[in-house]
């Protein structure tokens, strides 16, 4: 049995690792690859804690986090490619029209 | 068990730096694909097979299928290279990540099991398709039906959005009205992030690889 | 009902399953020729008097397409006569990699000296050796050069890989026979 | 010897077998549809190498082994190659958990490499995970054509997948497990299950067509349109790496809708009056069943055209995706209100449902068969359906 605490750990470096991405990477797709990564990190740590308490509550919140992220992936990579359309890019820098 | 962890724990850190480091799309995602994989073994590990399976087919068989195929149709695969706007980017969110994943491990290690590991894996049951589905119809049957809400707005939303723009009624084309937010000459300028012909800079994007 | 005519196709095609096919294994059966078929060129001789048809006029030469056809003409032997005319042709040849098998040739023609026939398996290893001369082509030689190079090389008469549908050539054919 | 090493030795022992199987069953597969084509379209088909034809899969294997791999200049190099390895590998992965008979049976083994209780998730995932290797390998090849084929495989695999396994729901309600053997079993009590979910065979038997990219389906290859798709700029062993993982794929397909509804492993009860216990004989009727669908596979192969590619996406979403939403959902309401009915009530209604869908097939089929009418003047733009 491998303690809870490794798969923890492993979890926190992925989700560090996702917000490196989400930070430094420039456009739309990538930045969106990072919160998969991101979300994929939390999801382990989840996991972790379900099989730490013996309740498949956590493993229950995965299978939304999944649907979840489905979701959010349908729509997301729709409004990416609806701008790509208009604009021509995907480069999070040149998508500053709504700033204040 | 602790061999086949640390193997794919390994295998999912280097899969999370080619997903943030690589330079060219389908080669990050291909590395975040590896990363899904192998968080699917860990899910294994963890007495979850039926998220295992889930996460392969849902995570690294549709959505990220549906990532490459964008990356593609877009031919978004080739980095940004001009200057960011915003200084010392890399280097602030290299120390912010580093000091982030430390804040994490050294929080994981504060963790105590509430009750002996083993115990807990066996009242899983192996995390099964019954398993789930006895949590998913009793405790969160609300969060559940919400969810399928949510599915369903998605595919409605993702289906308004592609939409083709249906023909001007006063007869002008689309072409020629003015994009919101975007001015001619913005639109001229050759693209930045990504090139409009599907196969135009392959070559120029594959030299700089190499290089 | 739409699914009834994909029915109705899987039922032809298993059908044709358990028929015999068409196509034969070519060299080791003969295939059937239709007499429509077009090969390689033959040059008649009168039936009568077994003189060649062709008088070297070179009107072949003229009509081909494909530059394929060099005629030399010769002034006859009034003793002993090639062809019934003034003239014959001291060299005809042709390239059998530049033919197309049009039969232009066959239709300028005025005496109907160059005919079409039906062998085809001219394959060959050196190109030189698809420039056909007249005693390639002449009445009465079976085989194209290939075929006749093997036939001497074995000793056996040389075997044509197709036959007639109807058993006999065409009537412009003349005096020409298959085995 | 260590008791966990003897089984890890046999574990591969028959990993390797399974493998050697399949590739010899591909390679066998490609001369008997050639010469079942050639039947069907009246000619001989290939009979020159050995007798019959029959070591024309050497000759084929020889020459592609030793003909010149080329590699496009503009090819991603290390996914050029990767792409064809992942889809022979997650082909062959896929067959080991499939159970080719009881357990212990042969000569003292069990008959399948790996048992997994996620078994046909297990199968799902690998499968979702071929997908790449077509799609990647269209990337990679840094050509047009190429990435056409690609961008229609991943179109075409994803919207075929919904279809698959939501037919295959209801099915898993019936049994109450995923585990091939619980499938199996279950079979051997109450009946193969195509007597009960007709509807979901039909679904998932177009589906797998479409997954496995075989006509009318291989729009990913459609050498009228696209020259070869994702294969064009592949050559030599990496080409029939390509082949290899189309072939597994079908005889994978084929293995499968054999054990889902087809009674796997088992062969027919009445049989046992003849010779007892000839149903429960491994390898055997499973062999037999899945000949059959190879051979169902050559037969559609030789008699369906084509279909346009707006007219596949219509077909899967909007003719297989809701009926098999229609078959879950029918089969759901049975189960939850049967009371203490048997199950053939469910079996006459999935079948009238069949004969339904065959008696109105002319007005389904203007579902998918003519374009959406749009308005005039529409501008098409980069980046369609």
């Amino acid at each position: 049995m491998v303690p809870t605490t490794s798969y923890l750990a492993l979890s926190g470096i992925l989700f560090a690792l996702g917000m490196i991405g989400v930070l430094t990477r420039r456009t739309a797709i990538m930045v969106f690859l990072s919160v998969e990564l991101m979300l994929n990190a939390a999801n382990l740590a989840l996991v972790a804690f379900a099989r730490s308490w013996g309740d498949p509550t956590g493993q229950t919140a995965v299978f939304i986090v999944m649907t979840l992220a489905a979701a959010e992936v349908a729509i997301g990579l729709a409004i990416i490619v609806a701008i790509f359309r208009k604009r021509e890019t995907t480069n999070v820098d040149d998508l500053a029209a709504l700033k204040g | 068990m602790m061999l086949a962890f640390i193997l794919l724990g390994a295998l999912a850190i280097v899969g999370g730096v080619i997903t943030i480091a690589a330079k060219n799309a389908v080669h990050a995602s291909l590395g975040l694909v590896g990363t899904l994989l192998c968080v699917a073994g860990l899910f294994a590990t963890l007495n979850a097979s039926f998220l295992a399976a889930t996460q392969v087919i849902v995570y690294a068989g549709a959505v990220m299928v549906l990532f490459l195929f964008v990356i593609m149709l877009l031919n978004a695969n080739q980095p940004v290279t001009e200057r960011d706007p915003v200084p010392y980017v890399r280097e602030l969110a290299g120390i912010g990540g580093t000091l982030l994943a430390g804040a994490f491990v050294v929080l994981a290690f504060t963790f105590k099991d509430p009750r002996p590991l083993a115990e807990g894996a066996e009242a899983l049951r192996g995390g099964s398709a019954l398993v789930m589905g006895e949590t998913l119809l009793t405790r969160f049957l609300l969060p559940f039906e919400a969810v399928s809400i949510l599915l369903l707005v998605a595919i409605v939303g993702a289906v308004a959005l592609v939409q083709r723009p249906a023909a001007q009624p006063d007869g002008v084309p689309d072409e020629l009205e003015e994009p919101v937010g975007a001015p001619q000459e913005e639109r001229r300028q050759v693209p930045r992030g990504a090139a409009p012909a599907l196969m135009q800079t392959r070559g120029a994007q594959d030299g700089e690889v190499r290089a | 009902m739409g699914v009834l005519e994909i029915a109705k196709g899987m039922g032809v095609t298993l059908g044709k399953l358990f028929q015999k096919p068409v196509t034969v294994s070519y060299p080791e059966q003969r295939a059937t020729l239709q007499p429509r078929f077009r090969g390689r060129h033959i040059l008649t001789r009168h039936p009568g008097t077994n003189l060649e048809k062709c008088i070297g006029c070179s009107l072949c030469a003229a009509a081909c397409p494909a530059y394929a056809i060099y005629v030399e003409a010769a002034e006859n032997d009034p003793a002993a006569p090639v062809s019934p005319g003034e003239r014959y042709a001291k060299v005809y040849e042709i390239n059998m990699l530049r033919c197309i098998f049009c039969g232009m040739c066959e239709e300028a023609c005025p005496t109907g000296a160059v005919v079409l026939g039906n062998e085809f398996e001219m394959a060959d290893y050196r190109s030189r050796d698809f420039v056909y001369a007249k005693e390639d082509m002449l009445v009465g030689v079976t085989g194209s050069i290939p075929q006749r190079r093997e036939a001497t090389r074995l000793g056996k008469p040389v075997r044509l890989g197709f036959q007639l549908d109807g058993g006999q050539p065409r009537a412009e054919l003349e005096g020409v026979k298959y085995p | 010897m260590p008791d966990w090493l003897a089984t890890l030795l046999i574990s591969l022992l028959k990993a390797v077998l399974v493998v050697l199987g399949l590739l010899t069953t591909f390679a066998y597969m490609t001369l008997i549809e050639r010469r079942l084509l050639g039947r069907m379209q009246l000619r001989p088909g290939p009979n020159r190498v050995g007798p019959m034809g029959l070591l024309q899969p050497a000759a084929d294997a020889i020459k592609s082994i030793f003909k010149e791999d080329l590699t496009v200049t503009l090819a991603d190099k290390l996914v050029y190659t990767l792409a064809p390895i992942v889809a022979i590998g997650m082909a062959l992965t896929a067959f080991g958990g499939l159970p080719a008979g009881p357990a212990g049976s042969l000569f003292g083994e069990n008959p399948w490499v790996y048992n997994l209780d996620t078994g046909i998730l297990a199968l799902l995932a690998l499968t979702s995970m071929g997908v790449y290797g077509i799609f990647l390998g269209g990337w990679a090849s840094g050509s047009k054509y190429p990435i056409l084929g690609g961008l229609r495989s991943s179109a075409q695999m994803i919207s075929y997948e919904l279809g698959m396994g939501l037919s295959l729901l209801g099915l898993l309600m019936i049994v109450g497990t995923t585990s091939f053997h619980g499938i199996v079993g279950w079979q051997a009590q109450n009946g193969p299950m195509i007597l009960f979910q007709s509807l979901g065979f039909v679904l998932f038997l177009i589906s797998s067509f479409a997954e496995t990219n075989r006509t009318p389906f291989d729009l990913p290859e459609a050498e009228q349109e696209i020259v070869a798709g994702y294969l064009t700029e592949y050559s030599a062993i990496k080409w029939a790496l390509f082949q290899m993982a189309e072939y597994v794929n079908m005889i994978t397909a084929s293995a499968v809708m054999s054990t889902l509804f087809f009674g796997g492993w088992k062969g027919p009860q009445f049989l046992n009056a003849l010779i007892p216990g000839i149903s429960d004989w491994p390898l055997i009727w499973l062999i037999v069943k899945i000949a059959f669908f190879l051979f169902l596979f050559i037969w559609v192969r030789a008699t369906l055209p084509r279909l346009r590619y707006d007219q596949l996406m219509r077909f899967g979403w909007k003719l297989v995706l809701p009926l098999a939403l229609a078959n879950t959902m029918l089969t759901a309401a049975f189960l939850a209100f049967r009371g203490s009915g048997g199950l053939w009530f469910l079996g006459v209604l999935s079948l009238a449902g069949v004969l339904a869908l065959l008696v109105l097939s002319d007005r389904v089929r203007t579902l998918w068969n003519q374009p959406s009418i749009r308005p005039e003047g529409d501008i098409v733009r980069a980046g369609g359906d």
